[in-house]
């Protein structure tokens, strides 16, 4: 433990400044990349802001929106290979539609049809966690598991400043720690968890400072900083992949909108503190840079949000699609064979279908 | 004061404002239930009105919160925490099970825990997943801990004051679909103690036997046999545990029918155990098996399923319908 | 292999070893399981016999062990793990209720758990509290668990077998007072599987059912009633979920009585659920109520008193007695 | 966050070096007040082999010993005053008795007679837990009700290395340090959990070192120590008081004993390890320091044996003494008024039993 260390886990790193000017010191971004980055947040916003509208039409029940947190939802997934693992929560869509999943399979959840519409196998996306932190460990597992089986598999693991006060945080910090095993744990500190804020929460100088009590390294990034967090998280990923086990990442960032629409956040904070970070969009400083060094001009942005326009409407279209769900599907995942007990109440279930239907 | 139309939320509401008011040991605390008012809004105003020393928030750690209580009513207060939804009470099960139902009698009574666990439990909201469990049955089958469920917005105000007045830990089942549900209350009568039942519609034919959300549920299948000849009491437990055999078995012994209703699932739950104790105290008076109506065997389904998992009108009258009437006749 | 005597413990050690050297995919894992062998060496010479890639000492946090199993499961494992004491699994309920028994469902079936999580469970054997708590009921009340109870070393190595070879995750429950009985074991001999109960002793006169700890007690129970000239059966469930209604039901239907012993506090509990269900499908046939022999509704108590809550054969002969025979003659 | 306070959480403080010198620089203990604390060693010692002596004969049905462990025993409950509260474990009996409780009383629940044998409010003792680190949490409740109340109470809340994996110990640590609540926390890292030794419980370089992430002081210190503990107890206990919050502090020690009676623990370290430690023996280095100094003498270890015998005869005494449980007392305290249903479970009981009687 170092004071270089420490301060790692306190100080936020940044390549970008808010006006999108490189800092002082930083290697420059390869702008491809980082274009292509741009895209993916423009996605992101997107999603966030189509999935709003289908809220306020009510084709979706809830929308917990990562607005103001694109960057973290787009470096998150943009760091992983193909055989890694994203874990993510109820937040996180936007990552797991940049990991590759189809929105719509996503949104399946939320429009209350069942309680994950894709294949977690699949894309290797766990479904989104709603019970706090408790996805930790399940990364940890799947990190532990390749380990022994001798792939270079790692995971991502995701949860919010609030989600790092519960047990199983610490549970899976140290057995990761203790096992080295190839996990990557983000934590999106966007202050508030619902309308608790972060002092509420932690008196620690950072929430990446709890890496110290686990021993593995931990850092503080400017969660509005693409290019920072493809850096920190890739080097973690990195890291994990040669097998020297887990890294705490924080990203200092912001939730511009309210903990889902079903809350208010008026009810507990000043306006003036959201309007502080909306200069600090994750969008405007990538562009800003992208622009100034010439690697957007207005042809790709137009291009970039016809793109995103396409997606949204596939969305649109997909969300808004009638579904059939079959109510005898109730009884159909639990066990792989279905206990005499289930056969029983799904015959019944389907006397009583049946009944109606005639 | 004199009846008040309101909502089940502001009759809680309503009992912890008093309950604060009145005793300087009461402290209410849990996630989001201090500046925001709680996700239900139940606890609206309260931080506002009383201050942090007695309204508060606390980190998101739900083990913490309960057992923090613990050690607060310890030293002399009374805690009414909360617990954001049903599911979200699980990682405090070890702290409930192993402490708050047992330090009492770890310490001869010496050690007494005046805690109350309010839990917004089960469904017909809604919710997604983990959102709309009925857990009572684990709290239930825990000695030690009271398990109240109210049904009518009088018994939330009522009972919930008793729970917090008295000295052992209480397990407050808030069915969330009542939260929004007005109905007149008048706070200055008296509900009936924990742990007895009320007759909530007398009836000569069959009984049904319920308990929190599913009490409305058992008055509407009454109400609807009743147009179709036939005569249901209900009784509402209010309190599962103490539970009240007498007004159960009265009303059993009467009718000679009885169909337990609850939205949890059936297995080795609450219903069970009513079934159970009625088989077994009023067997001689049974004309028929007791019939248990309850939650499929299968985790609470997605919003658009719930409906085929609630026990419903229908479901309760084809049981009653099942009880061997022709034979009785 | 012909048949051996082993104790529980080493039958369960002979499923665990041969189960590993099996699978490649069968992990073991837990507090003290390792380089100690367990508290109760149920898991001796495997961690020297295997390696640690095979069977390690984790951390002391239950959610954790639980947690990290059911992502190994995702992963292709079959993780065995153990929780050291039945209580000490409380802090695991979260992971075990909303995870483990959750997870294929969330999924559609594309993510499937074999996770067995093996808890020494109960009592009889002088242990301090926390250390004999019979929570049977706290699993068996979860939808998507299997909850396996053998109450004989024959069947706990062939259901441990079958739980660690299946897609579903099974809540096994060791009764700790068998650890160290002997019996003749023949692994080769495959016993019935998981969902099946046994008649471990045919009767005419009144049915005895039970799981786990307390098969033998009701045994002895029927072998005492014996000398007394009352012929009872004993149905040994083997798995409370899922649970064998035929076998159950047809045996009672045979003597129109039945006492159904369980050593877990009895209100909200298994054998509420057994006894509803025997009132539920058996009615007609029944001469007298089921009745519940069962640990009171209190917290397990300190050793010096703890025969007194455990049900002993004279505590099962007294409700046989209760089972009105007169009216039946 | 000072590369000083680093220091703290991770090299163990000492005042005695293991030969009962005064290590450089470090202030003179008062050696009254030192010989007195010898004294309670030397009674914590007895208490322990007069225990694993009533094990051995069969009056206790297990026990945990802090042989070894005795200077923290000791500290913890010395730095205390009247008002404050102690939270020990099932290790914990010396603690206890050093606080003031007959050790008879505490033996109640290794006797078997009772879950706890001593009433928590006159010693202000919470029952021995056995639940790992879920006392903490009552620590935290108590100590925050005190401070709500405006009381100065100081809460003491034991565990060992192994509970500090536990999620509760995270969530104790981090309301306490949110609250700010009078706790301290005390961490003896015996170097084992039953066989599972302190690398496979955290890869951190302290336990102390948790404190960060918490946003609390943590202190490392030899635990062998008896100065150098009641020094940085006290002045964490002062802390407290004052109301500057929380504080971690790890006694770096080791469990001398198997864990209990019932562990065999040549299953899983060498004797070699256990002889490394015995030089370190606690009562060793404070008798040589208060020999050196002039403050021991035979006289005054012979009426200090004297005492301890006479300690250990009172607990021979009144652990061998008849005790008759009552059986009806399994329902007497669940709950202050007995449900209808324990009442009749009472009265069935009580049948039972007047027939076996009669
Ligand atoms: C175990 C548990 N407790 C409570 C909740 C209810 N809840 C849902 S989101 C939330 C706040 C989470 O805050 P944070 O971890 O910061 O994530 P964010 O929503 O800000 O992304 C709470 C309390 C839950 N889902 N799970
Ligand atoms: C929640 C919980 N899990 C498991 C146990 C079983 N157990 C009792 S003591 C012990 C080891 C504790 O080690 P540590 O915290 O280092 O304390 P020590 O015994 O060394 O004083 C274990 C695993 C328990 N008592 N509680
Ligand atoms: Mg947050
Ligand atoms: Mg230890």
């Amino acid at each position: 433990m170092s004071a270089g260390q420490l301060k790692a886990a306190i100080t936020p790193a940044r390549l970008l400044d808010e006006t999108g000017r490189l800092v002082r010191g930083a290697s420059k971004p390869d702008a491809e990349a980082l274009a292509e980055g741009y895209r993916k947040l423009v996605f992101a916003r997107r999603l966030n802001e189509q999935c709003g509208a289908l809220v306020r039409q009510g084709r979706l029940a809830v929308y917990p929106s990562s607005r103001g947190q694109e960057a973290c939802q787009v470096a998150c997934a943009s760091v992983l290979s193909d055989g890694d693992w994203l874990f993510p929560t109820y937040r996180d869509t936007a990552a797991i539609a940049a990991r590759g999943v189809d929105p719509v399979e996503v949104l399946t959840l939320l429009r209350g049809d069942w309680h994950c519409g894709y294949d977690p196998n699949e894309h290797k996306v766990a479904p989104q966690a709603t019970p706090l932190a408790t996805q930790l460990l399940h990364a940890v597992g799947v990190g532990h598991a390749a380990r022994l089986k001798g792939e270079d598999t790692v995971v991502m693991a995701l949860c919010g400043d609030g989600a790092t006060s519960e047990g199983d945080f610490h549970e899976a910090c140290n057995f990761a720690a203790v096992f080295k095993a190839p996990v990557v744990f983000f934590v999106q500190n966007n202050k508030y968890a619902i309308s608790v804020p972060l002092a509420r929460q932690s008196v620690a100088p950072s929430l990446a400072a709890k890496a110290i009590g686990y021993g593995m390294p931990g850092f503080r990034v400017d969660g509005n900083d693409l290019p920072a967090l493809e850096k920190v998280l890739g080097e973690a990923v990195a890291r994990a992949r040669a097998g020297e086990g887990p890294t705490l990442v924080e990203a200092d960032t912001y939730r511009i909108e309210s903990h889902t629409n079903a809350d208010d956040a008026s009810r507990y904070r000043a306006d003036d503190e959201v309007a502080d970070w909306l200069p600090r969009d994750p969008l405007l400083r990538v562009k800003a840079y992208l622009t100034a060094v010439g690697a957007l001009d207005d042809e790709r942005e137009r291009e970039i949000t016809a793109a995103a326009e396409e997606m949204a409407a596939a969305v649109r279209a997909g969300v808004g699609a009638e579904t059939s769900a079959d109510p005898e599907e109730i009884f159909a995942h639990l066990y792989s064979t279905p206990t005499p007990q289930l056969a029983e109440q799904r015959a019944a279930l389907r006397a009583e279908l049946d009944l109606e239907e005639a | 004061m004199s009846a008040e139309k309101m909502t089940m939320a502001q009759a809680i509401n309503a009992a912890l404002r008093d309950a604060i008011a009145q005793d300087d040991s009461v402290v209410v605390f849990g996630e989001d239930v201090a500046q925001l008012g709680g996700v239900f809004r139940v606890t609206d105003g309260l931080h506002r009105d009383f201050g942090e020393s007695r309204v508060f928030d606390t980190p998101l750690a739900e083990s913490g919160i309960v057992g923090m209580a613990v050690g607060m009513a310890m030293n002399g207060m009374r805690p009414v925490v909360e617990m954001q939804f049903d599911a979200f009470a699980y990682p405090a099960f070890e702290q409930i099970v192993s402490h708050v139902a047992k330090l009492g009698n770890r310490t001869r009574g010496k050690v007494r825990l005046p805690i109350v666990i309010r839990i917004p439990y089960a469904g017909g909201i809604g919710g997604v997943e983990h959102h709309c469990d009925s857990s009572e049955a684990y709290y239930a089958h825990t000695p030690g801990l009271t398990v109240v469920a109210p049904a009518t917005n009088a018994d939330a105000y009522g009972l919930l004051r008793a729970a917090i007045a008295g000295s052992d830990p209480v397990v407050f089942l808030e069915p969330k679909k009542h939260y929004f549900a007005r109905e007149e209350v008048d706070v200055s009568v008296a509900v009936p103690p924990i742990g007895r039942a009320v007759v909530r519609r007398p009836g000569k034919d069959a009984t049904l036997i319920a308990y929190g959300p599913s009490v409305p549920v058992a008055l509407a299948a009454a109400e609807q046999a009743a147009t179709e000849g036939r005569d249901l009491g209900v009784v509402d437990l209010r309190s599962i545990v103490p539970f009240d055999d007498e007004t159960v078995c009265a009303e059993v012994r009467k009718t000679g029918r009885a169909v337990v209703v609850a939205e949890a699932p059936g297995f080795a739950s609450v219903a069970s155990e009513i079934a159970a104790r009625v088989g077994e105290r009023c067997f001689h008076h049974l004309e028929a098996p007791v019939r248990r109506v309850t939650g499929f065997d299968v985790p609470y389904p997605p919003p658009k399923l719930e409906h085929h998992f609630l026990p419903g009108v229908d479901r309760i009258l084809d049981a009653v319908d099942t009880l061997q009437w022709e034979d009785a006749a």
